[in-house]
């Protein structure tokens, strides 16, 4: 199973700083290993954050994506101490879930 | 628009931005590389190796069903804190000068009853295959961060290791002649883009030295110092370097006597 | 199993100020993954195959989005790129780059109370321009930047 | 020449840490050589073999830390430059699209480059500045944008380029750069083709 993430999750004035790393190789399928076969493709291809029951950003990626993923973002609504959930599903249907606790300013 | 929510690089970045476009001139090269680090500092996945090598500093593992939490760094059993900054050194108890990675195998060999050949099977990662050692050394270097490297250099085995280091340095060999001093015995040249440090300058040292263990973009992972040498040995055209050989950990003496008095910033990220 | 769950339950009480772990099996069932990927997208091969995969027709340059980005990257592997639009209403943000095997590299859905603002890293296969498309009240907009993809270190 | 009172006082300090290390440089460097064969055993052995022994060039190198003393450095260019051997047929300029390839190509000799039948590279881009519209390029070496336009494309810098990458240190002793034809780092003819990349009036180094 991947590693999990880390997540900072920070007030910035009114809104919620979100900043997350993911372990993950992002194999684009088109890389060659030692002895020359390709290797297949691994990739996270959905990306879901949630704050209180509500989506606050959702995304889909292609194999393009850098390894080990790293993302920032901001959103309204959010207060220190609520939680932010951050999910990913990969193409071969592995998948990640951790939260964060959002810190004063 | 308001930017009081941008980190500061990028808000240099907007501004740089902002002025009038002119096509990239040779002395822009080098400021744009500048913003490229910039921008990449905001997060460094070298994070997600720390977290790992925390996990599998405190997990028992091996035979003897035993964590790394009282391995000996060189301040005591458990002393985890500022150990880093002091490495290498000699210990006594293997009657050897010792870095951080050579430590950290022997803490797992005998604490944790790990075989030895297993313990430096796998090094250095490639895609799909981690390596502990590189989580290993990004907790415990983390756990310096901010402090001063003060590697001792006081034993006996450490000035003689200091001495070998610096022949070492600039031996010349292979079918390029290079050694250590081909590329890091003048301040401010680059390879391609990649400037170099002079090792053998403190004002260089101090910064480059203290970045190691690092998040290498260009290879997807933490590489350590053991990593770096035997990187550069690789691009010398020498064979293999042998993990936490004596010849390595020398020339890790040599460079920490010049980067001595630098602050800390590891895990670093680099190209 | 066990390791799995150590490491899992572990990680929370870990470094305490970054990441709290969940268990896999934590997710709850409805908030995991109802969306769908767009292979067809995916895919394409021109910014032009891009934006009709995506459903859209034809699309306005806008100076009211903004691509944050390097000019020069010193590896590939690994391009910063920030993108904010000002575009009222602005529904998804999209990254093409143009020279890559395939173009779209991300699709952003930014949702009412998120701002038109993302952060990620791209892989370029080589010096490229990349676009931000952007979709605001159903109609799409975007942005161009060229970055320089050089070689860094040494080189093969 | 304003290098001679630094080297003075970097000597003495050598001399001083050299008291410190409490054994002679002779001792400390036999020590290294004896460290240094312990500590590349697992690889090729027939390269480690290479690297162990020093030829005469690179010990003397070495040992006076790439400053010889002005007789060490006389006897060394006067060797290497009996070394070189030019084309026998007198064309030094090759293509230099091809040229360009090398200068660009890291390629060759490291254990990790197995493909014998693939040339090696001259990696020259990795210290030197060249064709202008490279601009990840290294400062190591000095520029040689413009050499040929600078210098004229007769035949004796002709001669003078194709020693100069055959054998630096025919020129300069104890030089950074590989002596790539001396070494059998690039054949005559990879070197003829670096030759017009640097002379060629066609060159984008000198249009």
């Amino acid at each position: 199973m991947a590693d999990p993430m880390r997540i900072r999750a920070s007030m910035a004035g009114d809104k919620v700083e979100v900043r997350v790393l993911m372990s993950h190789e992002m194999e684009t399928g088109l890389r060659k290993d030692a002895a020359g076969a390709l290797v297949p493709p691994h990739f996270i291809q959905n990306v879901t954050v949630t704050h209180a029951g509500k989506t606050v950003l959702s995304a889909q990626w292609g194999t393009s994506i850098s390894k080990n993923p790293f993302m920032h973002f901001r959103f309204k609504g959010g207060k220190p101490g609520e939680k932010v959930t951050i999910s990913w599903v990969d193409n071969k249907g592995e998948r990640r879930s951790d939260e964060a606790v959002i810190s004063g300013g | 628009m308001s930017f009081h929510h941008l980190p500061a690089a990028v808000l240099v970045g907007v501004l740089a931005a902002a002025l009038p476009c002119i096509c990239v001139a040779q002395q822009d090269t080098q400021k744009e590389i500048e913003r490229y680090r910039q921008l990449l500092a905001e997060g460094n996945p070298a994070d997600l190796f720390e977290a790992r090598g925390e996990e599998l500093w405190k997990t028992p593992r091996g035979p003897k069903k035993a964590s790394l939490e009282q391995c000996d760094l060189g301040l005591g059993a458990g002393v985890l804190k500022g150990a880093f900054a002091q490495l290498p050194r000699y210990f006594a108890d293997t009657d050897r000068v010792q870095d951080l990675e050579s430590r950290l195998v022997t803490c797992r060999v005998t604490l944790q009853g790990i075989d030895p050949a297993e313990a430096t099977r796998n090094p250095f990662s490639a895609p799909g295959r981690p390596s502990d050692m590189e989580a290993l050394a990004s907790f415990v270097a983390g756990q310096s961060r901010g402090m001063k490297l003060a590697a001792p250099l006081r034993h006996e085995k450490e000035l003689e290791a200091f001495r070998t280091g610096e022949q070492l340095f600039y031996r010349r060999a292979g079918p390029h002649d290079f050694a250590c001093v081909s590329c890091h015995g003048e301040s401010g040249k680059r390879i391609r883009l990649q400037e170099l440090p002079k090792l053998t300058d403190p004002d260089d040292a101090q910064k480059i030295f203290t970045t190691w263990p690092a998040y290498r973009v260009s290879q997807g992972s933490v590489r350590t110092m053991q990593h770096r040498l035997y990187d550069c040995y690789w691009q010398m055209r020498h064979p293999q370097m042998d993990y936490t050989s004596e010849a390595s950990i020398a020339l890790e003496v040599f460079m920490a006597k010049y980067a001595n008095g630098g602050e800390i910033q590891a895990p670093g990220l680099k190209r | 199993m066990d390791t799995r769950r150590r490491a899992v339950l572990k990680a929370g009480g870990g470094t305490g100020v970054l990441a709290l772990a969940a268990a896999a099996g934590l997710i709850k069932p409805g908030e995991a993954f109802a969306q769908q990927w767009n292979k067809a997208a995916f895919d394409t091969k021109s910014f032009a195959a891009t934006l009709k995969a995506l459903g859209g027709s034809g699309s306005t340059e806008s100076a009211q989005i903004q691509i944050i980005a390097p000019d020069i990257a010193e590896n590939g592997a690994v391009v910063p790129i920030t993108i904010e639009s000002a575009v009222p209403k602005t529904d998804t943000i999209a990254i093409l780059i143009e020279k890559n095997p395939s173009t779209l590299s991300a699709d952003f859905e930014i949702p009412a109370g998120t701002d038109p603002f993302i952060t990620t890293r791209v892989k370029m296969a080589e010096t490229s321009n990349i676009y931000a498309l952007v979709k605001a009240d159903g109609k799409y907009f975007h942005a161009v930047k060229e970055i320089k993809v050089t070689l860094g270190g040494c080189g093969g | 020449m304003k290098l001679r009172g630094v080297k003075f006082v970097a000597a003495l300090a050598l001399g001083l840490a050299g008291c410190a290390g409490g054994v002679s440089d002779d001792e400390a460097r036999a020590r290294a050589e004896q460290i240094f064969r312990e500590s590349f055993t697992h690889g090729n052995r027939q390269m480690a073999a290479k690297v162990e022994t020093q030829d005469e060039v690179q010990a003397l190198c070495s040992r006076y830390r790439n400053e010889p003393p002005k007789d060490v450095a006389e006897k060394i260019e006067r060797e290497q430059a009996a070394g070189i051997r030019y084309p026998a047929s007198g064309k030094f300029l090759g293509d230099w699209k091809q040229g360009e390839k090398i200068a660009q190509d890291g390629y060759g000799m490291r254990f990790t480059d197995p493909d014998t039948k693939r040339p090696n590279g001259g990696g020259c881009y990795n210290c030197h500045r060249i064709a202008p519209a490279e601009i990840s390029y290294g400062t190591i070496g000095p520029s040689l944008y413009r050499f040929g336009a600078l210098r004229g494309a007769g035949e004796a810098t002709q001669r003078y380029a194709f020693g100069k990458i055959y054998d630096s240190q025919a020129y300069l002793a104890c030089s950074h750069m590989p002596r790539f034809g001396h070494n059998n780092v690039l054949t005559e003819e990879q070197i003829t083709h670096l030759v017009a990349l640097l002379l060629d009036p066609d060159s984008p180094v000198n249009r």
